[in-house]
């Protein structure tokens, strides 16, 4: 009952909480959703500690059982901890020296503050996003750009009417947004227009409807409890 | 007055001007002092806000003749001028509906209270306020309504969206309904979704090469219903793993899904009857940020060479990194996503995908529960509603009729 | 999908390929000339400003931040100094986020600088005001009420350049550049109550959202992220970042059709000899 | 300009010319280098998704007003302003639920965390129920809903309203479960599928130009890295990490092949 029933009892109710709290305009039900999304992300910021137990256990494991590639495991422990030093060292200098109670007016001033010495510009965790974090990113992004390429061309074979539309269509668009197609044929900018317009909205509109009735009925399991895998086993 | 004739109309100006009248008295003559003036709360909000209507008369609807609103805490004031907006109520369908009659009537939202009209820092109105409305000319009030008040609260029900309350129940009772039918009649038809009857032979692909199958739950969180759906998919995928003996990994990027995903996958061993071959360590954690994550699980796959990749879920720019990259590994890969944007990248990479809708259905297809399959029932019906609407709406907007369109209009 | 040698080769030269199509135009940038061409989306635009009398008033909502700063700004810089040279006056407005008041007064005294145009003149900038779609009904009943004061603090019903303006009704044209859902707000409210023209830009992921208003005549243009501001820079004779940056865009867009086409024919081909 | 760059900057851009070319190094094929900026970026990710939640929510959303709600409202402080209400007692709660979610460390309580689970799920499920219908059914269906003919309605718009109708007919129709693809139906999904995959083939095409511009973005700061100013980092990091590629390469197809 407490292990089994009593999570399908909390899903429930408040998945009809927040149906009804949908329709309430009164100021308590936007604070009831303001609160619990805060309360979401909260439960989520507690749970990262999950993760990282996850992360660091399975490269302690490397390191220590001497699977080939420990180093890297060493490597990934040491930029990781740079991010957590380097991330609170502010925060550490400020436990040691206390707020200044004459300049606290607010609690919102407190939090501002608390937020700026970790993450503002110029802070040192700043640094390590702007200059470490940002140039990577950035790079498996445009990693994109090669891929797109060689996906266009494994897949755009006129094999079947379905391909050869899709092969149209993107090279069409392709044409439409360059100098090169209005150079072509000054008609494929109108072309292009009018496949983003109409089959592509009517197409978007449909599987729009289609995910909105998935994910309803879906929903609707979950608050019913018929849909209950994530709660994992039974006893 | 206001039917004269222009010219007729300038002769008479002029004539006026020339013998040295007044023009306010004239300007007053065409001027009507406000009619039905009236305060109430506004309906369908938090509080914090007061309307103030009244009836449109073409005679003032002028924009270099506008209305100044008062307010004060006591009825015989001291009054503060508020403001000189007014827009017309059917501006404002949130609160009065789309009824043409909102054309007639002007209206006025009053949020706070202001010292003068160009004060900076208004207070929000707490307590009932008093108002009048007054004509004027541009610099002179030429005439005042009557006092009326009003006091703002909270409304506890939203009839803006009684449209999306009904849809709502009407839903509901469709799947339940359909749900109950299929307990009574097991035996429903579900037409082949080959994307996740291939799922069978991608892990008999796996068992026979000796090499693990990597399944992915998206980008989103366990806030994200596509998450869920994935993995309910990822129990049904465990359990055939299970019985065939072979492995499943699965890097997540969000700590609570990965649990959810060790309790889904340890769950699916031991209905298989294989608790012992349950290993929790490949359910594990990479990082939350986007693209690291792509990268680790791309490192993951050209080192591990997965013989199957599942991608199931809602992601974002990624998806290419992620297939493309299983595709030149060689693995047999399917993806199931309701991420719109990412379709096409799924459709050229993989050798089959799952669109939208069909991401849903797949723990039903899967599970094959009858009260699983009656909802698919359910969903087709309200399709097959969605169809019959979409026809009828656009032959009676053709014909003029908007009842339809506005029956779906949201706020 | 195979795994073969033959496969990771094809796919390096592939990469390679596409390496080359970018470094070499990026390098040798000032050498290429593209064609002057423009989509019928993005010259209705430009068509419609170009009708407007000098003088007219038009009203440009600047509806994005510094997010997406690089790719809004071209398209945002070349409307502008074309209503600049066609001496519109114009009204800079915001109904999106405090920061974009400031982004587009910078954007402003650029383009006013490079068209010798005056603050208070020849334009005007509005300070950010919540409340989205208020703001523009209020616009539709009184500018000056709805903006007592303009960016710099001036009481702006000593402006010259609002003169004998007073409600949007009054605008010959608007536009909408935004990185959000401000052109909804602006074709819902915006269009409904002006009656003026109304054109939009946006970044070029969203501008497939847009395409169905067209469609209906709601919008007069549309311009969807780099191309079309490298579009409008075109129009107007003044090649900018939008063409520079276009340029190495041509070459992998032809690149990669060259390589469907090929992959076609070899298909085909081999089809052929079974 | 060159007298504009401080020695900080130097080593920030080596430092992301470096970062850069490692990633790059992926096109060719996994390799020791990737790998190594594959596990520095997983670290620094890891450690800033730490930092970033204890900055922006553990502290000053849950231990921060908690602690000044409980000092304030059991006088252990009394001198304290109540900088918090007493509102903020109810973290509590998801002070509770993020700590059940921990018992997933014991394999004896950790079943207490479904309670947390199903508090997400069954918010989520509901929040999104009402917003699903509003925003992905009744937002598609008001303008799919378009007379066919009128006063303004041109020719070439009646043919386009009668093309997007019947193109959200067949898709929807595709999207039948509880209907054997057959006869007509079949014909009318195929006629859906068609749809969608001119529309899949525009959003392909359509999205090559944003992503081949993040490209350009890249090459174009690598070749402005590349002058003396910054001492040619592109340039000799592009050496030296072709050098180690190359030299991995050949100390892994010498000896033995590990994963």
């Amino acid at each position: 009952m407490i292990k089994r029933q009593l999570p399908l009892l909390i899903a429930f109710a408040m998945g009809v909480i927040f149906i009804i709290q949908f329709f309430i305009p009164h100021q308590i039900s936007q604070d009831l959703l303001t609160w619990v999304n805060k309360w979401l992300m909260i439960i989520g910021g507690i749970s990262l500690l999950l993760g990282i137990y996850s992360l660091l256990n399975f490269h302690y494991l490397q390191i220590f059982r001497n699977k080939p590639g420990w180093g890297f495991s060493l490597i990934m422990f040491f930029s990781f901890l740079i991010s957590v030093v380097v991330g609170f060292t502010p925060s550490l200098i400020n436990v040691i020296l206390p707020l200044p109670e004459s300049s606290v007016q607010s609690a919102e001033q407190v939090k501002e503050w608390y937020r700026i010495t970790g993450l503002k510009d110029g802070s040192s965790l700043d640094w390590i996003f702007r200059h470490g974090i940002t140039p990577l990113s950035a790079t498996m992004f445009s990693i994109i750009g090669f891929f797109i390429a060689s996906a266009a061309f494994r897949a755009f074979r006129a094999r079947s009417l379905e391909a050869t539309l899709l092969l149209l269509a993107a090279v069409f668009i392709m044409l439409g947004q360059t100098p090169l197609g209005g150079m072509l044929w000054s008609g494929i900018p109108d072309i292009m227009t009018w496949i983003l317009s109409t089959p592509n909205t009517a197409a978007k509109r449909a599987i729009l409807f289609g995910i909105a009735m998935g994910s309803i009925s879906f929903s609707l399991k979950i608050i019913f409890g018929i849909e209950r895998a994530y709660l994992g086993g039974k006893n | 007055m206001n039917k004269m004739m222009p010219w007729f109309r300038i002769l008479f100006l002029g004539l006026i001007s020339l013998l040295g009248f007044n023009n306010d008295i004239f300007a007053q003559n065409t001027l009507v002092s406000p009619q039905d003036f009236t305060a109430f709360d506004t309906p369908n909000d938090a509080g914090g806000s007061v309307s103030l209507t009244w009836r449109v008369v073409p005679e003032n609807n002028k924009p270099e003749v506008p209305y100044l609103i008062l307010a004060a805490t006591a009825p015989d004031g001291p009054w503060f001028e508020q403001t000189t907006l007014v827009n017309l109520k059917s501006d404002y369908p949130q609160y009065f509906g789309l009824s043409a009659s909102n054309k007639l009537w002007s209206y006025c939202e009053i949020t706070d209270f202001k010292q003068s009209l160009t004060d900076d820092n208004p207070k929000p109105i707490t307590a009932t306020t008093y108002f009048k409305l007054a004509v004027t000319d541009g610099s002179k009030t030429l005439g005042f309504s009557s006092v009326v008040s009003a006091m703002h609260q909270g409304n506890w029900f939203d009839a803006s969206k009684i449209n999306i309350l009904i849809f709502v129940v009407i839903f509901s009772f469709v799947i339940m309904f359909f749900i109950s039918l299929a307990r009574k009649n097991p035996d429903l038809f579900i037409r082949r979704i080959p994307g996740l009857d291939a799922i069978e032979e991608a892990i008999g692909r796996a068992t026979e090469m000796g090499k693990p199958i990597l399944y992915l739950n998206g980008l989103d969180g366990m806030g994200s219903l596509s998450t869920i759906a994935a993995t309910s998919i990822l129990g049904k995928v465990a359990r055939k793993v299970a019985n065939y003996d072979s492995q499943i990994k699965v890097p997540c990027r969000d700590p609570i899904v990965m649990s959810v995903c060790q309790e889904v996958v340890r769950e699916a061993y031991l209905e298989a009857g294989r608790p012992d071959a349950y290993n929790q360590d490949n359910i594990f954690f990479i990082t939350d940020d986007q693209f690291a994550y792509a990268a680790a699980v791309d490192g993951l796959m050209v080192r591990h060479k997965p013989a199957a990749n599942l991608y199931m879920g809602y992601y974002y720019a990624e998806s290419l990194l992620l297939a493309e990259t299983g595709a030149a590994i060689g693995a047999i890969q399917i993806a199931g996503t309701d991420s719109i944007t990412q379709l096409p990248f799924f459709i050229t990479t993989c050798d089959y995908t799952l669109m939208g809708e069909e991401l849903y259905a797949a723990s039903a297809y899967l599970s094959r529960e009858p009260l699983q399959t009656g909802s698919l029932k359910g969903q087709d019906f309200t399709k097959g509603l969605i169809i019959l609407i979409l026809i009828l709406g656009s032959l009676a907007s053709t014909a003029g009729i908007t009842f339809l369109v506005n029956l779906f209009k949201t706020f | 999908m195979t795994s073969e040698p033959k496969f990771h080769i094809i796919r390096w030269v592939i990469f390679a390929l596409v390496a080359l199509a970018i470094i070499i135009p990026v390098i040798v940038s000032e050498k290429i000339k593209l064609p002057d061409t423009s989509s019928r989306v993005v010259k209705n635009i430009y068509d419609k400003i170009e009708s407007l009398p000098a003088g007219s008033p038009i009203i440009l909502s600047i509806d994005f931040d510094p997010s997406s700063d690089e790719e809004l700004r071209p398209m945002t810089m070349a409307i502008l100094r074309h209503v600049f040279r066609k001496k519109l006056r114009v009204i800079g407005m915001t109904i999106w986020s405090p920061q974009s008041s400031g982004l587009m007064g910078d954007i402003f005294t650029t383009a006013a600088k490079m068209e010798n145009k005056q603050d208070g003149l020849d334009y005007v900038i509005m300070p950010f005001k919540p409340g989205g779609s208020s703001v523009i009904l209020n616009l539709s009943q009184d500018i000056f009420f709805t903006y007592p004061k303009d960016y710099k603090d001036k009481s702006t019903k000593e402006l010259p350049v609002l003169k004998g303006i007073r409600t949007l009704k009054d605008m010959k044209y608007a536009m909408c550049i935004s990185a959000g859902n401000a052109v909804d707000v602006w074709i819902v409210y915006g269009k409904e109550k002006g009656k003026m023209p109304l054109g939009a830009g946006c970044t070029a992921v969203m501008a497939t959202d847009y395409y169905p208003y067209l469609q209906s005549g709601q919008l007069v243009g549309l311009m969807g992220g780099i191309g079309a501001a490298a579009q409008y820079e075109s129009l107007i004779g003044e090649k900018g970042i939008a063409t520079e940056r276009m340029k190495p865009q041509t070459v992998v867009h032809s690149l990669i059709i060259i390589l469907i086409v090929v992959g076609n024919i070899v298909y085909f081909t081999r089809r052929r000899k079974g | 300009m060159p007298e504009s760059i401080t020695t900080m900057q130097i080593i920030e851009t080596w430092l992301a010319v470096g970062f850069t070319l490692m990633i790059y190094t992926f096109l060719y094929k996994d390799n020791p280098i990737f790998k190594l900026g594959e596990y520095i970026y997983v670290g620094l990710t890891a450690g800033y998704a730490v930092c970033y939640a204890w900055f922006t929510v553990i502290w000053p959303d849950l231990i921060y007003p908690l602690y000044r709600a409980l000092t304030v409202s059991f006088h252990i402080k009394q001198w304290e302003k109540p900088l918090e209400s007493h509102e903020n007692l109810w973290l509590i709660i998801p002070l509770v639920l993020g700590i059940l979610m921990l018992t997933r460390f014991s394999s004896k309580f950790n079943w207490l965390s479904r309670y947390t689970l199903a508090f997400i799920m069954g918010s989520v499920s509901g929040m999104s129920i009402p917003l699903v219908v509003s925003a992905n059914i009744f937002k598609q269906m008001v303008p799919t809903l378009n007379p066919f003919w009128g006063p303004e309605v041109t020719i070439f718009q009646t043919i386009n309203t009668c093309l997007i109708l019947v193109g959200v007919i067949a898709v929807l129709i595709y999207f039948f479960f509880s209907v054997e693809h057959k006869g007509a139906v079949n014909k009318v999904a195929r006629l859906g599928i068609f749809y969608m995959m001119v529309s899949f083939g525009a959003a392909f095409g359509y999205t090559v130009m944003a992503r081949e511009s993040l490209v350009i973005g890249r090459v174009t700061k690598l070749i402005k890295w590349a002058s003396p100013d910054y001492y040619y980092a592109t340039i000799i990091l592009l050496f030296i990490i072709i050098g180690l590629v190359v030299l991995t390469e050949l100390f892994s197809s010498r000896g033995e092949r590990t994963e």
